[in-house]
């Protein structure tokens, strides 16, 4: 069968099992015709595969979540990263981030819109900081990193996997803080499809995700000949050791590939991300966790 | 119109005037119609074009909201949506100034010595030819946030246009009039004054009229890279949560912004050449 | 002007421009017709409506008021098969000397080697050759003007218009354009109102000078010149010739205070 | 130069000629030093001062790399730049192309109506007004990634400047002028052709050295916002992982770009109008 | 013209354009001189280089070789205190015709009430009055014309260049014109350098007359013109007046093919 994956971003480390799957001749082995293409964003994603232009996104989930709240028709069919990885990035050395308390004695960078700004709000909630507490300055993604290690910023929101990477790329150490330790029940990253093609595909979908499970267990065995191949494949972002760096942090973030319930999205999941999205404003009550989301296609 | 009189009506002469200002209060009304109407008229055919085409092929929201959702929007959240308007007006309007100013003495600069030409120019050039995405962090960490880079970053925008159509403009004189000042000792300075700059100024208005649209452009793209304001800061919070009502409001109320921009330059441009052969 | 239509027939025309600093009533009612052939030559204090009154026949310019029949139908725009020559010279500057002669044939689509040939020997006779391909800005006033002449000549037109043609020309440079402009009269029967401030040059080309007033120009005198053509430069000094200069000058000399 | 000659040469002509024609080898080194060697002298001190920049201020390299460091990220990446660069160009030119024939149009179509002009102008305004990075999703969705968004991208970013100035130029022909032309019983479209349009031409060549260089800008930002190729893809990619040297040199590579199609516009506009006052 | 160094001192100048279309010669080596306050008119066939000697002598134009001194200072750039009127009327679009002969005025910076008084009685005196306010463009070829003269009088300059300066205007309003010009270098001493194509004209008003050759233009004669100051308009009628033009045509005739 042909599928038409859409991606999250353009090709980054974090993507290596796909460049595998591929150069490997994975899918081709199951029978699948897979193609994938480049995205702008979760958001962006969601809208193309909603569309139809595509038949299975790879997205962040909470993305994909609201999404569908605004009425973009999609399922949620796999989550292999039940851990958001929003975070508080900064330097070591120039700050400490223990409590969730210190943050208020920084100067934030943080990006208005998107994951961002909702899991800034949802850490408020969750440990009772309210909002002028927080000294925040709203920058674009590609600026944060510049200002944070320029400081013109202390600490900046983001993926801690890739901000964590570019931080030890340009010579530093890290100092963060992860958002999912301290009552953040958001999800990282997994897959959705469009109903149209849910129905085309059917069981392919399940072949997908257990090609999609093989290659994973293969880069978490060894992230080094990963981004070997990776690098070779595609044009990759970053030095070698910035890739096994990004794609280890994502990792840690991960279920094991290895193992039985990777990639599964349980009803529990959902329920908590909706909840905590209602919570917040969001989107409103009334919702069905059931019409997110479907774990037929588990393998 | 005509109060002053330079030859004693006669009274075929006072019919003729009678009917004259008949044709000038039609030509009057005409232009109303022109002025006003027609882009009225245009302006609600495009937004009947727009709610149609939602409704017709059934476009979902977070594709395209439809104009009547986006007004409801904008009612609803207006007191927040015009804090940001001002914001984006102050930054577009110091930022267009200045390049104004800016442009016209660096245009002058470069029509007057070939010199600071070949050396200034491939610069400017470069300048309007990079992506100003990339240096935008940059700028960031030199300058800081907030207003002064906002405007900044309009400068940047539209500098350009205005430095290219002042040099043309500049360089278009009359070899004939330039010789007639000559005879009368006229130096560089005053030769720029009253030669130059008047053969200039409808080249210059275009140069105006292009930056002036483009620098709420501007505006826009600078508090989207860093500001807590503006109405890029509106923009870049709706598109990020989905909430294309929200978004095309913003941009609703930057087009508005932009189109009173323009008129606001043709009618300044109507008001300092009315003696070209363009506004004749 | 028997009970024949008139070639050209103008009743009560006037015009008047309206400025946003004043309205200048430029033509008062001028009423006159002239048959085919006829060479009506125009003389009249400057500012008069000379021009203005040349524009309004050829149909260039509204006017207020009045009729304009040729040939029995009604002006309403340009006129068909007219040559002109402006008071300025209007040449393009982004054409050459040659490219500017050969415009009115362009914009007929009607430029092959003989018109480009009849060019070339117009700008011979008007004593420009040599400068085809330069480009106007450098042309000496005169040359200029003889380009332009050279323009409305291109296509044989059956009526000319002439606006001081001759008016950068030397004195001997005018003459060899009198006796040119006279010979394609007699060739071509090219009927021909111009506009002239050399009451000589007038008298020695029309059949008929017709003298206006200061403004808004009116006609005070029209007169019949019986002088047989074609006319040498002698006759200039032939007592007809001199009664008649002398009363157009009568007419000047009223108007104004010397 | 001059061989085709009006007059006999006398002897002491025959010197001047030869005065001349020193004179006239003078001013062509003059020229040459002015058109190439100077801008080459200012962009060794451009690049002298940056590399002075980044020691004097110890700037790191994620803020602003050295002009060496650039340079060796150049050559090492130097066929993978190409090939994003070529696919730029190819972005660009196209997009340009069809924004100067589209412009072009549209503007004789504003100049010659007044109502198409109160009708299309708003639109236009708000075209050009809109901030471009929120109907990227929509054009994404709309075209997919790929070359034909880039094109688009860049019609839209090029297309204003080319109007405005065709218009201004359009309407800036001499009344006197198109009396001669009525005269001889030209048409509208004889009009425009022999009159009209060469007046226009100096207006709208600043709008074309406008548009050109904006072109490139436009491909980029398309490519930011949907393509999977091109400078912008590879600048997107560079920025994505701080490799500011990477960043650079794509700069680098586009303003080389822009500055080329600068000097080309140049080079077309110094070979159509040669009669125009600013290029006498 | 002694041993007194001349007023304006003119040596072996010459003039050649070179354009792209080719060289064109315009002005032969010419040499002459004049003292203060002396007319010099200029007359010769259309194109012969007149307006070029005129713009070198004025020091607008670079001559090729020779040398021109006024006062015995090198002329190498424009010189001061002088009012030129050009060939082409040259007022700005920009500006109403008062405010265009207030140009050098407002060079100078010497823009008060008395200038301004000054100006619109130039205008007055020149026929234009009631136009101040009007645009260039709505005023008559004469009336520009005018206005451009009266703009080089406005700073009384105590040198005087004027190129055809009343080719446009009617023989009235020209006959007007002489007597005032005529009137001006009698009271203010102006020394004038005029071009015309009308012979009477230039003998009327001249102190010397210099005929030129067809191009490039020599001087083929110079003529002192002794017919005492002031001169009224009947001295057109007496012998001396007709044997100079006669002498003039003569030249005329001998260069050209009547
Ligand atoms: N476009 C215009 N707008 C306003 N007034 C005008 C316009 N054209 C001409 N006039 C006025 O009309 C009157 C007559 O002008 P016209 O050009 O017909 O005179 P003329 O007889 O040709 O004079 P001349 O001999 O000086 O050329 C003048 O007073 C002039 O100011
Ligand atoms: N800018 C220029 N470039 C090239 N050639 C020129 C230029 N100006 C004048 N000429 C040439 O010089 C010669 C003399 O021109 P000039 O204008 O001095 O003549 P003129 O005696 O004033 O003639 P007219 O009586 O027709 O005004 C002409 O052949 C002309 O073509
Ligand atoms: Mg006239
Ligand atoms: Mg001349």
């Amino acid at each position: 069968d042909e599928i038409k994956v859409a991606l999250d971003w353009a090709w980054r480390p974090y993507h290596a099992p796909f460049i595998v799957a591929l150069a490997k001749g994975y899918y081709e082995e199951a029978g699948l015709d897979v193609e994938f293409e480049e995205g702008r964003g979760s958001n962006t994603t969601a809208q193309l595969v909603g569309q139809g232009n595509y038949d299975i996104g790879h997205l962040n989930i909470t993305n994909a979540a609201h999404a569908i709240s605004k009425g973009i028709p999609l399922r949620i069919v796999g989550v292999y990263q039940p851990r958001t990885a929003a975070s508080f990035i900064g330097l070591e050395g120039k700050v400490e981030l223990n409590e969730p308390q210190d943050l208020t004695r920084y100067r934030i960078g943080s990006t208005p819109g998107g994951s961002d700004q909702l899991s800034l709000r949802i850490f408020q909630l969750a440990n009772d900081i309210s909002e002028t507490d927080l000294n925040i300055v709203s920058m674009d993604g590609s600026t944060k990193t510049t200002a944070l290690m320029a400081g013109q910023v202390d600490v900046v929101s983001g993926d801690s996997y890739a901000y964590n990477a570019l931080v030890r790329g340009a010579g530093y150490q890290p100092e963060s803080f992860l958002l999912a330790e301290h009552g953040v029940p958001l999800l990282g990253f997994g897959f959705a499809v469009n109903p149209g093609s849910e129905e085309r595909l059917g069981d392919s979908i399940t072949t997908f995700l257990e090609v999609t499970k093989r290659a994973f267990q293969e880069v978490a065995a060894d992230p080094e000949a990963a981004c070997t191949l990776a690098r070779a494949e595609r044009e990759l972002p970053g030095e070698h050791s910035q890739c096994v760096d990004y794609m280890t942090g994502l990792l840690a973030l991960s279920t094991d590939a290895g193992a039985d319930d990777w990639g599964h999205v349980s009803e529990g999941q959902v329920t908590a991300l909706l909840q905590v999205l209602e919570d917040v404003g969001e989107m409103d009550g009334g919702w069905e966790a059931s019409a997110y989301y479907t774990d037929k296609y588990f393998p | 119109m005509t109060e002053l009189r330079i030859d004693n009506p006669s009274a075929a002469e006072t019919e003729d005037l009678a009917e004259h200002q008949r044709m000038v209060r039609r030509a009057k009304w005409l232009k109303i119609y022109h002025g006003s109407l027609l882009p009225l008229l245009s302006g609600i055919a495009g937004l009947l074009l727009w709610e149609l085409a939602v409704w017709g092929f059934a476009l979902p929201q977070y594709l395209l909201p439809a104009p009547m959702q986006v007004f409801e929007t904008m009612i609803d959240r207006w007191p927040v949506l015009m804090s940001h308007l001002w914001y984006t007006v102050v930054a577009s309007s110091v930022g267009f100034v200045i390049a104004l100013v800016l442009g016209i003495v660096v245009g002058a600069a470069i029509a007057t010595s070939r010199s600071i030409d070949r050396v200034l120019y491939p610069w400017l050039v470069i300048a309007h030819a990079i992506p100003k995405v990339v240096v935008a962090p940059l700028l960031l960490v030199w300058i800081g946030f907030g207003l002064k880079s906002g405007i900044i970053f309009v400068v940047v925008f539209t500098f350009f246009p205005i430095v290219v159509s002042t040099v043309t403009g500049l360089k278009s004189a009359e070899p004939d009039l330039l010789q007639l000042v000559k005879s009368m000792r006229a130096n560089r300075w005053q030769t720029m004054w009253k030669i130059r700059i008047p053969t200039a100024l409808p080249h210059v208005f275009s140069g105006i009229k292009i930056a002036a649209t483009g620098a709420p452009v501007g505006a826009v793209i600078g508090e989207f890279v860093a500001s807590n304001r503006g109405l890029g800061y509106a923009l870049i919070q709706a598109v990020g949560s989905l909430d294309t009502p929200y978004a095309f409001a913003s941009v609703i109320i930057i087009s508005v912004f932009g189109v009173t921009i323009w008129y606001l330059a043709e009618l300044v441009e109507k008001l300092s050449i009315p003696w070209h052969a363009s506004q004749r | 002007m028997l009970d024949t239509a008139s070639f050209v027939d103008v009743k009560s025309v006037e015009k008047t421009y309206f400025t946003p600093s004043g309205v200048v009533h430029a033509l008062g009612p001028i009423s006159f017709s002239f048959d085919r052939g006829q060479t009506v030559g125009i003389v009249g204090p400057s500012g008069c409506g000379k021009s203005t009154m040349l524009k309004v026949l050829a149909g260039l310019e509204d006017r207020t008021r009045g009729e304009i029949t040729v040939q029995s139908r009604n002006v309403n725009g340009p006129l068909d098969d007219v040559g002109v020559v402006f008071q300025k010279d209007l040449l393009l500057d982004w054409r050459t000397v040659l490219e500017n002669v050969l415009l009115p044939a362009e914009l007929r689509g009607r430029v092959d080697e003989k018109i480009r040939t009849r060019a070339r020997n117009l700008l011979e006779e008007l004593g420009v050759s040599g400068f085809e391909n330069n480009q106007p800005w450098e042309l000496s006033g005169g040359m200029r003007q003889r380009v332009s002449i050279a323009r409305a000549l291109l296509l044989k037109p059956s009526m000319l218009f002439l606006d001081e043609p001759f008016s950068a020309l030397d004195a001997l440079t005018r003459d060899k354009m009198n006796v040119i402009v006279q010979r394609l009269q007699m060739h071509e029967e090219v009927t021909t109102f111009f506009i002239t401030h050399s009451i000589a040059e007038a008298v020695f080309l029309s059949d008929r000078v017709i003298v206006m007033s200061d403004r808004p120009g009116r006609i005070i005198d029209d007169i019949e010149v019986g002088i047989p053509k074609p006319r040498t430069l002698s006759v200039r000094e032939e007592p007809e010739f001199i009664d008649i200069t002398r009363r157009i000058r009568i007419h000047f000399e009223k108007a104004g205070v010397l």
